[in-house]
């Protein structure tokens, strides 16, 4: 009862960071309220014993990635003014809905034949760094190096075009 | 039970493509991907717990890493693009009219 | 080595023109590898003429399994029909290397690819192995059209693609189609050429297989009214692509009819062979027509190939062995004497800079030898008696008189059709006064000349003695009409479509 | 029956090899250096005569043998056998052939010594030279040939030289234009010939497809093939021979050096047609109807012709429409079943007209070149030998008796009136009067009256010797010829007609004497009348006249010319330039245009919905997905 209720604390805060995200004008506030949709996530990853995640969700997304984009709004120091003037927010939120919507119900439709399962939490370790690291480095390995690459190329890319405003300012 | 996570991932994931397609701001697009891939996470996360096996853990990890290299990429253009143009809207890129 | 003598002749040119692709040659070392290998394939396939032995089955069987699991092979083999069309590739081929030199090594590396593909078409008796070098030999001439053509090249190279792709995948199904009927008739599967004539095809689905067939080989041929590529190709094309368009490629698609269509279709063809007769006909007769209105002689040339290609065609539909024959001789006369109009084109274009039938004038007396060579190959095309082009054309009016007569008469018309445009231009371009253009026309040179030497000298040869050369091709011939004795019960009970015209029979 | 012999080849082998090396000569040295023309001339020669002296040697061997035995056959090689289609190389060498080959090699010879007289000094020589060859080459394989496959080798090369040597004067557009023209004319007889031959194979040429197998084999012919066969037969003939309806390119062949009118366009070739349906005599012997309609077209012809030949003024169109005449009175001979009578008037023919057309060429050498009779007059004293040859020649064509044209024309009229054929018999004599009339018109203004044309008049002289000398030969040939087959109610004992009989399937009627009387005195009152009309016209010196009415109508061919134009000349132009202007770019290529403007369009459709917003493009996608999952959510419950 204790995790459901958790359960319910985690999912509807996520929840509402979402929204919190689409409906704010101002990207600091969205990014605020993402910040929250991130841990509360991070919460329901505990709920499911995935501790390496749950650690991870914090660390790296909640932390850096999130730190980095709050870093670049402000860096650009943003004014009101500068945001693209969005009139009729809402009525494109209800829009975007509606065509939403049959996805959703469609993703809900399959859900619901899916055989329900408790989610207790584990012991044995399930989810630890251990187990994890070794699934990942034993099956995992090629796909772990091919994601290492990528994150290469794109530290480069970033670099490139970083480096571009010289061009530009010629 | 698994099914409440299932339908927060989905309920995630909409919130994230309705961000995408009804918001202008960079920021805002930009993080409603990220809310997507989260929600994909959640639900690796969850199958993994189905199955109580640990790959859908590796995934989410993987994605992680996806989505620090999208950040990366993603705000280096944003920055690009509010230098040139001073403006933080969607529509200023608009080359691919046909 | 010399049972695998189908192979080499197919892929030394293909060998080779990858490899200077591959390589970084220069123009000098690609002509001189193209002659050299195209020589060798000459020496090559000579010799496989004077050891065929005209049994009238395929000789220099070739089997290799390919795909075991779908009963495909890499099986070669001639016969007769095919010995004389492949004679023509390796014969022709050669001088298209000594006569222009000023061309980019792609050129030259595009020339052997489209050699090899159309020797291995021609050779080919799996119908998957055919439609792969049917597909091959298109692209070289993509790339050459395309890249090397006139300046109205794109909208040519669009044209013939858009023909020749959507013709091919037609073909693709109806080979498919017949592979799987051959499948759940028989139970294995199998693609080869001479099992496929067992097939008891009936039915709708065998009428579309069958026009799938008759589509893509229509326009490849081309049959009217799928002609409409072939002008703005064979004008815009550089004059050897357009030599190897007319000389060889076309008549790959009446080879195709004889090969794959008349055994395995014959009852649809038996149904059908009076409205492609018709076809056949007419396209002689609206081409030729068409030819007396250019004012561009590479055009004027492309109408009356396809003109010629119309009546070779007819030969085929007409189903008697008369026909046939004479269209297979055609198809190598029509080489010897319109694909070589073209090269002469070409000269001429070269020398005065211009296509224009109304920029020349007086060159017979500036060029006695281009006069007479050009001459030589003209009355062949009209069909002249004592040149190649009498022979076909006389067997294929014969067989259409018994097949139908008014398609006969018809056809017959091709003596009146031809002479006119080919009489108009010759007095504009090579009688009457000199132009500027033609003022300083210099005749042929001593390597050109002896490069024509041979071609003029088969003309005159295919016409003296013509026995030579049908003894190897009328056992073939033959056979494809008493192999399907069986089936000619059957087709007596088909009726064929109802056309107007008149049987020679019933008179 | 038939004797093989090895030798019938090499008679259309020497021209045809003197042809090939004079060409060969000729081209590789014309834009060098000029070789003498003694060269060309001599190298020219050789073959006609060789041919002829082989000629001679066929014509007595055949003479040793019994009647019905004279035929010598040659079989070369096999020039093509396809399934029961077997065509040999053959030659045959009977009566009927052997008969052409001496006036053809004979002629052929003479006429080739003239050239060298004529074509001095001509830059093309060798090639005119060649060109004479290769025509006497095919023509004989065109005689000698021993089927119609291999005949039709022969017709067809003699229509090829034949074109090139009306356009031999190449840079002149007209000249050109009427060697088009003969061309393009004999191709739509050849039609007929190559159709015919055709139905024949199909009809009975299983069996061989030589004469001796067809002739063996007519009778199994069914009727209404072998009429279609004879009249597709008979159009090649038309063309050849210049019959309505393809008459028109023999005036204007007239282009062409005079020789190659003589030689070709008078004597040998257009006579072809008429050597064809008497080889054919089997076949039109067996269908009675054809013969018919045969001697109506040609005995037409001769009046069309004949009205056409009263008013020119050029002096080779008025001997031209003369040989269309001629040829249609040898058609009628040939129609009404008298085969042997239509062979003669082509032998004797072969000699009269070649003579007045080298007797025409001396004039017109003599002029520099002028043909217009009203440019002419009073030359009997400058050029005696060519005046008395010609008049010999005229005399001959007009009919008069003791020429040879006289008992050829004869016996052609008193064949039809025998066999019944009355109009053909009045028409007959009728263009025997007119023939006489439009002769002796042309000799009067050119040969006598006042010089109209002084300065030319000035320079004319008579002509060397190696161009008198083949004129008196042929006149020699023209005044006795006629002989050779002179009938029984003069003394003779018809020669041609019992030496042709084993070649030809005739029948001769057996009517009284009066008949032949009554054909005889009519043919003779003719000629009487037509040359008196002439002379009272024309004797004393007349002027150039001006047509109207029915002159003028007839001055100008009755239109004819300008007819074919408007009805198929110029419409086959203009449906070659609708086809390609027209036609070809909106009605076959349609299909394709249609299908790139079909994606122009589609494409120009979807260019509205590209907006260039990423966004956009992901609610395009998401709308997609959305559409796809509400269609997809049906399937699962």
């Amino acid at each position: 009862m204790f995790a459901d209720g958790l359960f319910m604390l985690f999912a509807v805060l996520a929840v509402l960071g979402a929204a919190g995200l689409v409906l704010f004008r101002h990207p600091m506030n969205g990014a605020m309220s993402f910040v929250i949709t991130l841990i509360s996530l991070a919460g329901l990853y505990a709920l499911l014993s995935a501790k390496l995640i749950f650690a991870l969700q914090l660390i790296v997304y909640a932390g850096a990635i999130m730190s980095l984009i709050v870093f670049i709004i402000m860096f650009l120091n943003i004014q009101p003014e500068d945001l693209p003037k969005e009139e009729g927010k809402l009525l494109n939120i209800l829009g975007a809905l509606i065509i939403v919507a049959p996805i959703g119900y469609f993703l809900v439709k399959i859900v619901n034949r899916l055989p329900n399962a408790t989610t207790e939490l584990l012991g044995n370790n399930f989810g630890g760094v251990k187990p994890v690291g070794l699934l990942l480095f034993k099956d995992w390995l090629v796909p772990f190096e091919i994601v290492s690459i990528l994150l290469l190329v794109s530290l480069m890319g970033a670099l490139l075009l970083a480096g571009k405003k010289k061009e530009v300012s010629k | 039970m698994i099914h409440s996570y299932l339908y927060l991932s989905i309920i995630l994931f909409c919130l994230g493509v309705v961000g995408v397609i009804s918001r202008r701001n960079v920021f805002t697009v930009f993080m409603s991907i990220e809310l997507m891939l989260n929600s994909a996470n959640l639900a690796f996360i969850a199958f993994s717990r189905v199955h109580e096996s640990m790959d859908g853990h590796v995934l989410a990890m993987m994605v992680m890493a996806v989505a620090a290299a999208e950040a990366a990429l993603a705000l280096a253009v944003v920055i690009l693009l509010h230098k040139h143009k001073s403006k933080l809207d969607t529509n200023v890129f608009s080359l691919l009219k046909g | 080595m010399f049972e695998h003598v189908l192979s080499f002749i197919i892929f030394l040119p293909i060998v080779a023109g990858l490899l200077l692709l591959a390589t970084p040659a220069n123009r000098t070392v690609a002509r001189f590898t193209g002659t050299a290998i195209s020589l060798a394939a000459l020496v090559l396939s000579l010799d496989l003429y004077t050891k065929f032995q005209a049994t009238g089955h395929l000789e220099f069987i070739e089997n290799i399994p390919w795909v075991e699991s779908l009963g495909i092979n890499y099986s070669l083999g001639v016969d007769g029909i095919s010995l004389f069309i492949l004679m023509a590739t390796s014969v022709l081929l050669p001088m298209v290397y000594f006569i222009f030199s000023t061309k980019e090594k792609g050129y030259y590396a595009n020339l052997l690819l489209v050699q090899g593909a159309m020797t291995g078409a021609i050779c080919a008796t799996d119908m998957v192995l055919f439609y792969i070098f049917w597909e091959v030999m298109l692209l070289p001439v993509f790339f050459m059209l395309g890249l090397y053509g006139g300046e109205k090249r794109l909208p040519a190279t669009l044209k013939i693609t858009l023909y020749t792709i959507a013709g091919s995948l037609l073909m693709l199904a109806a080979i498919i189609y017949l592979g799987v009927s051959y499948h759940a008739q028989f139970g294995e599967w199998s693609f080869a050429m001479d099992k496929m004539a067992n097939l008891n095809l009936e039915g709708r689905v065998a009428a579309l297989a069958f026009f799938g067939f008759m589509i893509a080989f229509a326009i490849k041929i081309p049959l009217f009214p799928f002609h409409t590529w072939l002008p703005d190709a064979y004008t815009e094309a550089p004059t050897a692509t357009t030599f190897v368009l007319s000389a060889v490629m076309a008549k790959i698609g009446v080879y195709g009819v004889v090969r794959f269509v008349l055994p395995v279709f014959d009852m649809e063809f038996a149904r059908y062979a009076i409205l492609l007769a018709y076809l056949g006909v007419i396209g002689m007769m609206y081409c030729g027509i068409a030819a007396i209105a250019q004012k561009d002689f590479k055009r004027m040339l492309a109408f009356s190939s396809a003109s010629h290609m119309g009546i070779i065609a007819l030969g085929v539909f007409c189903m008697n062995v008369q026909a046939l024959t004479g269209s297979i001789y055609q198809i190598v006369a029509h080489a010897t004497s319109t694909g070589v109009l073209f090269l002469f084109a070409g000269v001429l274009e070269q020398r005065t800079q211009t296509r224009s039938i109304a920029d020349l004038g007086g060159i017979a007396a500036k060029a006695p030898v281009f006069a007479l060579y050009f001459a030589i190959a003209m009355l062949a095309s009209v069909g002249l008696p004592g040149t190649s082009g009498f022979i076909g054309e006389f067997m294929i009016i014969l067989g259409a008189i018994k097949f139908n007569t008014m398609v006969g008469v018809l056809a017959g018309t091709t003596l009146i059709v031809g002479v006119c445009y080919m009489l108009w231009m010759f007095q504009r371009v090579f009688y009457e006064n000199p132009t500027p253009q033609s003022e300083g026309f210099k005749d042929l040179s001593l390597v050109e000349g002896l490069t024509f030497l041979p071609v003029i000298v088969l003309i005159i040869a295919m016409g003296i003695f013509p026995n030579t050369f049908l003894k190897k091709i009328t056992p073939s011939t033959e056979l494809v009409f008493s192999q399907s004795e069986p089936a000619a019960v059957h087709t007596a009970a088909v009726t064929p479509v109802q056309v107007p015209g008149l049987n020679l029979e019933k008179n | 029956m038939e004797h093989s012999v090895t030798y019938l080849g090499l008679i259309p082998l020497f021209p045809l090899m003197g042809a090939v090396l004079i060409g060969l000569l000729h081209v590789f040295t014309c834009n060098r250096r000029k070789l003498p023309e003694m060269l060309y001339g001599l190298l020219a020669c050789v073959g006609p005569v060789l041919s002829f002296i082989m000629a001679l040697k066929i014509f007595f061997a055949l003479k040793g043998m019994p009647a019905d035995e004279r035929f010598l056959s040659q079989v070369a090689f096999t020039w093509f056998s396809v399934g029961d289609l077997h065509i040999n190389m053959g030659f045959l060498a009977d009566p009927l052939s052997s008969l052409m080959l001496l006036f053809v090699t004979l002629i052929g010879s003479l006429i080739h010594i003239y050239s060298i007289g004529y074509m001095k000094g001509d830059k093309n020589f060798g090639k005119f030279f060649s060109y004479l060859n290769l025509f006497l080459g095919s023509m004989l394989i065109l005689v000698l040939g021993d089927s119609p496959v291999v005949m039709f080798v022969g017709w067809e090369g003699v229509g090829l030289c034949s074109y090139l040597l009306i356009s031999f004067y190449s840079d002149g557009t007209d000249n050109v234009l009427a060697g088009n023209k003969a061309f393009i004319v004999n191709r739509v007889g050849d039609l007929g010939f190559v159709l015919g031959m055709s139905f024949l194979f199909w009809g009975i040429g299983s069996h061989g497809f030589d004469y001796m197998s067809l002739k063996a084999n007519v009778h199994h012919l069914a009727p209404g093939v072998a009429l279609a066969t004879c009249l597709l037969l008979f159009v090649g003939a038309t063309g050849k021979s210049a019959q309505i309806p393809l008459y028109v390119w023999l005036p204007d062949a007239m282009a062409g050096p005079t020789p190659v009118s003589a030689l070709i366009h008078a004597a040998t070739m257009v006579t072809a047609g008429v050597y064809m349906v008497a080889r054919f005599s089997f076949l039109y012997a067996h269908v009675e109807l054809a013969g018919t309609i045969v001697a109506w077209v040609g005995i037409l012809t001769a009046l069309l012709a004949a009205i056409f030949g009263m008013f020119q003024e050029d002096i080779k169109k008025v001997l031209a429409y003369s040989t269309v005449s001629q040829l249609g009175y040898m058609f009628a001979g040939v129609g009404v079943a008298a085969y042997s009578a239509g062979i003669f008037h082509v032998f004797t023919h072969a000699f009269f007209k070649a003579l007045l057309f080298l007797g025409a060429g001396s004039v017109i050498c003599a002029l520099h070149h002028e043909q217009n009779i009203w440019k002419m007059g009073g030359l009997k004293k400058k050029m005696p030998k060519t005046y008395i040859t010609m008049l010999i020649g005229a005399l001959a064509l007009s009919g008069c008796p003791p020429f040879s044209g006289f008992f050829s024309k004869d016996e052609i009229l008193y064949s039809a009136l025998a066999s019944g054929h009355f109009g053909i018999w009045a028409v007959g004599v009728l263009v025997a009067g007119m023939t006489a009339y439009y002769t002796f018109r042309m000799m009067f203004v050119v040969f006598h009256g006042e010089p109209r044309d002084q300065h030319a008049y000035d320079h004319a002289q008579e002509s060397p010797a190696v161009m008198t000398v083949p004129l008196i030969i042929l006149a020699v040939g023209a005044l006795f010829a006629g002989f050779l087959n002179l009938p029984a109610i003069f003394g003779g004992d018809q020669m041609v007609s019992h030496w042709l009989a084993p070649s030809v399937t005739e029948h001769h009627p057996h009517t009284g004497l009066f008949v032949e009387i009554i054909a005889i005195g009519a043919s003779v009152v003719a000629f009487l009348i037509g040359i008196k009309a002439a002379y009272s016209r024309f004797g004393k010196g007349a002027e150039e006249p001006n047509f109207s009415g029915f002159a003028d109508f007839a001055y100008h061919k009755f239109y004819v010319d300008e007819l074919y134009d408007a009805v198929i000349v110029q419409p086959y132009k203009r449906v070659g330039a609708a086809i390609w202007k027209t036609i070809e770019p909106n009605v076959t290529d349609a299909p394709v245009k249609s299908v790139s403007t079909l994606y122009m369009l589609l494409g120009s459709a979807f260019k509205i919905l590209q907006v260039g917003y990423v966004r956009v493009y992901a609610i395009y996608m998401i709308i997609g997905l959305s559409v796809m999952s509400l269609f997809l959510s049906q399937t699962l419950n």
